[in-house]
């Protein structure tokens, strides 16, 4: 293997985060919740590669959330696989019939739309008192893992290296998918839909398919975020959230893959600390990292940290504003 | 005549905001040529290419490619049926490299790919190479499309359009915005890619030299009416179209 | 659903969409000068009501006509847009017009984030209840229910006169014309020697004036308090959106589409409240692709 | 006391004996970490309770602090979400070790607090959030209510609202849209229907939380005219129904029961006129009627009122209480364990039984962690001395009586209340 910077930073932060919970104990829960969103977030990357931006994708985090803990609530406690791999199913499910709908707006519209609908569904978690534990939400009792019971420890653990794994996992995958030709082809509805709609393909359904995929993405990191907090709550769905995915996309650099989880660990961190050191104005702390980043690096960190070794991120740096 | 019409347009006419701005278009296109389409500016040329393209609908009147009405599809579903279209001003995928943009296209045409495997390890990669060394521009494979100069980007946006092995291809002035002294240089490589490809072209040209050298088939066009056709020694030498045409052009 | 009840829910929905569109019409205006969807436009809701509320509450405690309400929520508004709107737009935005929607929309969200702690600083987090201005008009009468002048009459006149002003201003004055000329077309408004910065300055402070008029306003009939902006904004967008971007008489009746369809819902079926302004918003644009009155651009090829 | 206390306290009690050190070594400061909201709307609640432990606290250190250890605490902002404030709570218990957690004033952040407490065997009072189901449907070693909850605020509302309008017909609710507000309208309507079966629900009406306008709602109010309106909601929203339905002549036609709006009487000012029943969910008033001659407790709301501008609300009460039960605690604890300090273990064992007094009276800590709270409402008059609505003919409850049999759960219990019940549970009549 090549020596150089470009693989040996992700590496070590992949080994950083690896080993940092069994240095530090409190970190672990925290990660675990920082890497779910990155997954939410990844998903946001993937549309953003075709120059939308969703203001509403908190919607299949919390659609996913929601049905772990139904399960979980239908069964027991539940069997970690099939709650996440229902709350990924209800997700992919609803984002087929919205993304039908909104794939035929662009930019604002497409963002304005996207909100409409996570917040319909907001407000129905909030209306449905009796189904949904209204504002106060849903518990999630914590499930068996293969069928193993677990105490809080060492489940959290489990589920901190699982939710590693699938990060890594996801992190792989999309990237091997927006480097595919479809991939190729969504990021060309940024550039060009006249021209693709020229080259004989549905611009729609390419946005449909990157949709559907950025939903799966979201819904896989709410059902493990509902599981690692063990409560869901209408939170989950509300536009702040979509927009904070928007800003870890932006803050860590809708370039690349990598961008999603270095991101979600920086905002966590950030967030973390700052309410519990500034309780006053972490809001604001926030807020003016976010204009830092967007001033100073469009790119982001991982676009700041390519450009600093010469190289391009993949797969798509293009600086903004170019 | 007994050439097969690969394309037929019967009494289009369209409006914009009330603007007539093409009225009963009747034209026949023949299988094997390469018709120019000249006129003065405002003559609807390229809303007519925009028809029989698909991205405008007419507001009277229909389209017929090989025989089947196509007047209401959309631009991919005449793509997938062998209409190919290059543009005035190039449609480039600005965030891709020159191959890119060709194997974005030849994915599209083969639709054959994995959601996994990498756009630069599709079976079409060979062919597209193949294309670009057709157009001259091997040496520039890696560059991203939004350095080009002009006449490279027009050469780009004609392979990505026969990237697509089309039967018919629609040309809006394929030379514009390229440097004169280029012109000829530009259009020869066209010429020969097209015979390559042998493709049926339709091109809409203001340069009568770039006409005069390329066409086999001219048609004189104002305001929709076809008022001369024929062989480019006939048409371009005719008294009233060096008097309404060609006077204003050059 | 009887005729009486029916006149109240119109009289109840004309009040409740006059207050939504003050504040929609500012973010609608901005929108179609400078293209950008301020987030932070709630922010300038909340502090507008703030500024009043407080202020409001200082000088009638010292034992001022409550009739000062009304001339202190214009200055309120104004001073918010001038001292808090125009250093955003010059020292913010006017770095990021050249920048993708997103990022645009996300400095905007910054701000917004950056302004709900300044209120938290300076106003603290008890909610203000300043209602002096609405006690002054004292009270009407409909079909034997009480309603406050103030919601009645007061503000769908505004809301009207604000309509019709901000008309006659782009219509008829040489500013209006310059910024609708900006609005039109960014180059050629340029080309032709138009200030577009200068425009933009304008515009942004104009917007921002109404969203804390209209946040002014709002403070005699409710609580200022913590968060109060962040659900502005999202109804701004949905009226916003289903207008049709940039367009000012759309926005006054996406507002009154969705203050009308509230107030019905309260009347026959209120757990739907909440839902109807996206409701609304979605089945509009089902219809209507670019909104109420927004225009289709085909791109020219 | 329930089967996993025993086994938990048997399981400590023989760890003691084996063990040599039956004392822990006094700390140089007991740990005790808050949660309250310090953003958000609900900081209206969040902010005068901080100030107030800030008060009482600093007294108690400067008188000893507790067994001789003083108090250092550690404030954590609700309002910055429910991730924030898990992560936060960790950080306090794991990292800043913490001895004991006062979380939360949010039903919905007990809910996610109260098993993560137990997992993480840290003792923790839920200091103000009203939600029975934690206690009635689980059952915690940790974590314990140094306050009432839901069902005897409700109920105690429901039974002042009987004995002072026993001929009312028809009733509307608006409530905030969460789960206080429609666990607390579940509470209220299964109560007054058992004991007044012939009333009449005539709008239920949840505006969403935050709701800047109630215009509409009251219009329909002003159409229906019920004899009574009922509105457990809070903060700015209390305020902003309550001053819309004062504009528009609503609280001069139908009488308001107002079961949280203790909290809201200053702020409200003259807006909300005489006649009207208000709470503080417990016996939580200012001038509490068998406190305001004590010279302490009059000491400490001048002094609040002097510190903050405002006189003190029931979370100021709660956050006391609290606080007392802590200090109660180790007392007891150090008493059982021979005058040393003790174990955190000990302490828990200390909390069944604990009776502690804070501003107001005494609360009793049931077996399943319950606290037993006396509840105070009273109906509004308007005096000279203040500038807003204080309370007359105010009645006192007994706790025992109104509270959920340990081992019922409230839904079953408040079904088998009769109309008779309302006669049958006495109560402490005071003037203002």
């Amino acid at each position: 293997m090549q020596f150089n910077l470009r693989t040996v930073v992700p590496s070590l932060i992949v080994l950083a985060v690896a080993v940092l919970p069994l240095l530090a104990p409190t970190t672990q829960v925290l990660l675990t919740l920082a890497l779910s969103k990155g997954l939410a977030v990844l998903g946001v990357i993937v549309l953003l590669q075709a120059g939308q931006v969703s203001f509403g994708h908190a919607l299949f985090f919390g659609v996913s959330a929601y049905a772990a803990a139904f399960v979980g609530k239908g069964f027991g406690g539940g069997e970690l696989f099939s709650m996440l791999a229902i709350g990924v199913v209800a997700s992919l499910a609803i984002s087929v019939v919205v993304g039908l709908f909104v794939v035929r707006y662009r930019h604002i519209f497409f963002g304005m739309l996207n909100l409409a609908v996570s917040m319909i569904f907001f407000s129905l978690l909030e209306k449905f008192y009796h189904v949904t534990g209204g504002s106060d939400g849903l518990s999630v009792a914590r499930p068996l893992f293969l069928g193993i019971e677990m105490e809080r420890e060492g489940f959290e653990m489990v589920l901190f290296y699982l939710v590693l794994v699938l990060a890594l996992g996801a992190a792989w995958l999309t990237h091997r998918f927006l480097n595919s030709p479809i991939g190729n082809m969504m990021r060309t509805i940024k550039t060009n839909e006249v021209r693709l709609e020229y080259l004989g393909v549905s611009a729609r359904n390419t946005l449909l398919v990157g949709y559907i995929v950025s939903a799966g993405l979201c819904g896989l990191g709410g059902a493990l975020a509902a599981v690692a907090q063990g409560v869901v709550t209408p939170e989950y769905a509300w536009w702040i959230r979509s927009g904070e995915f928007v800003f870890i996309a932006i803050l860590g650099g809708s370039g690349s893959v990598g961008g999603a989880f270095v991101g979600s660990l920086l905002y966590e961190a950030v967030r973390t600390y700052a309410s519990a050191f500034a309780g006053d104005v972490w809001q604001m702390i926030l807020g003016i990292v976010l204009l830092f980043v967007i001033l100073f690096a469009p790119s982001g960190i991982t676009g700041l940290f390519a450009r600093l070794t010469g190289r391009k991120a993949s797969p798509a740096s293009e600086e903004a504003g170019q | 005549m007994t050439e097969r019409v690969l394309l037929e347009a019967k009494g289009l006419e369209i409006r914009f905001g009330g603007v007539v701005a093409a009225q009963d278009i009747n034209i026949q296109i023949h299988e094997g040529h390469n018709l120019a389409i000249i006129g003065p500016n405002g003559a609807g040329k390229t809303t007519f290419l925009n028809i029989c393209t698909g991205y405008l609908k007419p507001h009277k009147g229909k389209v017929f490619f090989d025989g089947k009405d196509v007047t209401r599809l959309q631009p991919r579903h005449l793509v997938r049926r062998g209409v190919a279209r290059a543009f005035q001003i190039p449609q480039l995928f600005t965030e891709h490299s020159v191959l890119e943009n060709l194997l974005i296209a030849g994915a599209a045409q083969s639709r054959r790919w994995s959601p996994f495997r990498p756009l630069h390890q599709i079976p079409e990669r060979k062919a597209m190479l193949h294309l670009l060394d057709m157009v001259k521009c091997s040496h520039i494979a890696d560059r991203p499309v939004s350095e080009l100069p002009e006449g490279q980007r027009k050469l780009v946006d004609i392979a990505i359009a026969l990237a697509l092995k089309p039967k018919l291809l629609f040309m809006d002035e394929p030379t514009s915005g390229v440097a004169s002294s280029e012109k000829f240089e530009v259009l020869d490589i066209i010429a020969e890619a097209l015979t390559e490809a042998k493709v049926t072209s339709v091109f809409v040209e203001h340069d009568m030299g770039i006409v005069d050298r390329f066409a086999d088939e001219v048609a004189v066009w104002n305001r929709g009416e076809v008022l001369f056709r024929g062989p480019p020694d006939d048409v371009l030498n005719h008294p009233d179209v060096i008097r309404d045409v060609i006077g204003e052009e050059v | 659903m009887n005729p009486q009840l029916f006149a109240l829910a119109i009289f109840d929905g004309i009040a409740y969409a006059a207050l939504v569109f003050l504040v929609a019409v500012g973010l609608t205006l901005i929108f179609g000068v400078l293209r950008v969807l301020n987030v932070a436009h709630g922010s300038f809701y909340a502090m507008g009501a703030y500024a009043t509320a407080s202020v409001g509450a200082a000088i009638f405690a010292a034992g001022y006509s409550p009739w000062l309400a009304f001339p202190l929520m214009l200055v309120a508004a104004v001073l918010v847009g001038v001292i808090v709107g125009g250093p955003i737009e010059k020292l913010l935005l006017s770095r990021i017009y050249e920048m993708e929607e997103v990022l645009q929309i996300l400095v905007t969200f910054a701000v917004f984030m950056i302004l709900e702690d300044v209120q938290r600083l300076i106003w603290g987090a008890q909610p203000f209840f300043e209602a002096s201005a609405l006690m002054a008009l004292g009270n009407v009468e409909v079909f034997g229910i009480t309603y406050t002048a103030y919601q009645l009459i007061l503000l769908p006149a505004v809301a009207v006169s604000v309509l019709i002003g901000l008309r006659l201003f782009l219509r008829r004055t040489l500013s209006g014309k310059l910024i609708l000329a900006v609005t039109e077309d960014r180059e050629a408004a340029t080309s032709i020697g138009i200030n577009a910065e200068r425009v933009y300055l304008v515009t942004f402070i104009v917007g921002a004036s109404l969203a804390a008029f209209g946040g002014a306003l709002a403070s005699a009939t409710t609580s200022v308090q913590p968060g109060m902006g962040a659900d502005m904004i999202v109804l701004s967008f949905a009226v916003v959106a289903t207008a049709g971007l940039g367009q000012i008489e759309g926005a006054a009746l996406a507002a009154l589409l969705i203050g009308l369809g509230r107030s019905f819902a309260i009347y026959l079926w209120p757990e739907l409240e909440v839902l109807i302004p996206y409701l609304i918003m979605l089945l509009v644009l089902l219809i209507r692709p670019e909104g109420l009155f927004g225009k289709s651009r085909t791109r020219k090829i | 006391m329930n089967g996993k206390r025993i086994l938990a306290s048997a399981l400590t009690a023989a760890l003691a004996l084996g063990g040599s050190a039956l004392a822990a070594d006094k700390p140089a400061e007991l740990k005790v970490g808050i949660t309250a909201f310090l953003s958000g709307p609900a900081s209206v609640f969040g902010e005068p309770a901080k100030a107030a432990a800030d008060m009482i606290i600093a007294d108690l250190n400067a008188n000893g602090g507790i067994g001789g250890v003083p108090v250092t605490t550690y404030f954590v902002d609700e309002g910055a979400g429910g991730e924030a404030l898990l992560a936060e709570y960790r950080r306090l218990v794991q990292d800043v070790g913490v001895d004991a957690m006062f979380a939360s004033i949010s039903s919905g952040n007990c809910n996610k607090i109260a098993p993560l407490a137990e997992d993480l065997k840290i003792l923790n009072f839920m200091w103000d959030c009203g939600t029975q189901r934690i206690l009635e449907e689980s059952e915690y070693r940790y974590v314990y209510r140094t306050q009432a909850n839901a069902t005897p605020e409700m109920l105690a509302t429901v039974l002042y609202l009987l004995k002072t309008q026993p001929d009312f017909k028809t009733i509307a609710v608006v409530n905030q849209d969460y789960a206080w507000g429609r666990d607390s309208w579940d509470i209220f309507l299964t109560a007054l229907k058992a004991m007044k079966p012939d009333v009449e629900v005539v709008a239920e009406f949840f505006p969403k939380f935050g709701a800047p306008d109630f215009s509409t709602e009251i219009s329909r109010l002003q159409a229906l005219r019920p004899d009574v309106i009922l509105s457990t909601s809070w903060g700015g929203d209390l305020d902003t129904f309550v001053k819309q339905a004062a504009q528009r002549g609503l609280t001069n036609t139908s009488v308001f029961v107002l079961p949280l709006a203790e909290s809201s009487l200053q702020r409200l000012g003259s807006s909300l006129g005489a006649g009207h029943i208000v709470g503080g969910r417990g016996d939580h008033y200012f001038l509490h009627p068998e406190k305001r001659d004590d010279a302490a407790y009059t000491a400490f709301v001048e002094a609040f009122n002097e510190e903050t501008g405002a006189y003190p609300i029931y979370p100021v009460f709660h956050i006391s209480q609290a606080i007392a039960a802590l200090k109660a605690a180790y007392e007891k604890a150090i008493e059982a364990n021979g005058g040393e300090w003790p174990e955190r273990e000990m302490v828990v064992d200390a909390m069944e039984g604990l009776t502690f007094a804070g501003l107001g009276r005494s609360v009793t800590i049931r077996a399943d962690g319950q606290g037993i709270e006396d509840q105070l409402l009273g109906t509004t008059i308007v005096v000279d001395e203040y500038d807003f609505a204080v309370l007359d003919n105010m009645m006192i409850f007994d706790g025992d009586a109104i509270t959920t049999p340990l081992g019922q759960t409230s839904a079953d219990w408040l079904k088998t209340l009769t109309p008779e019940f309302v006669e049958s549970v006495p109560a402490d009549v005071f003037s203002h």
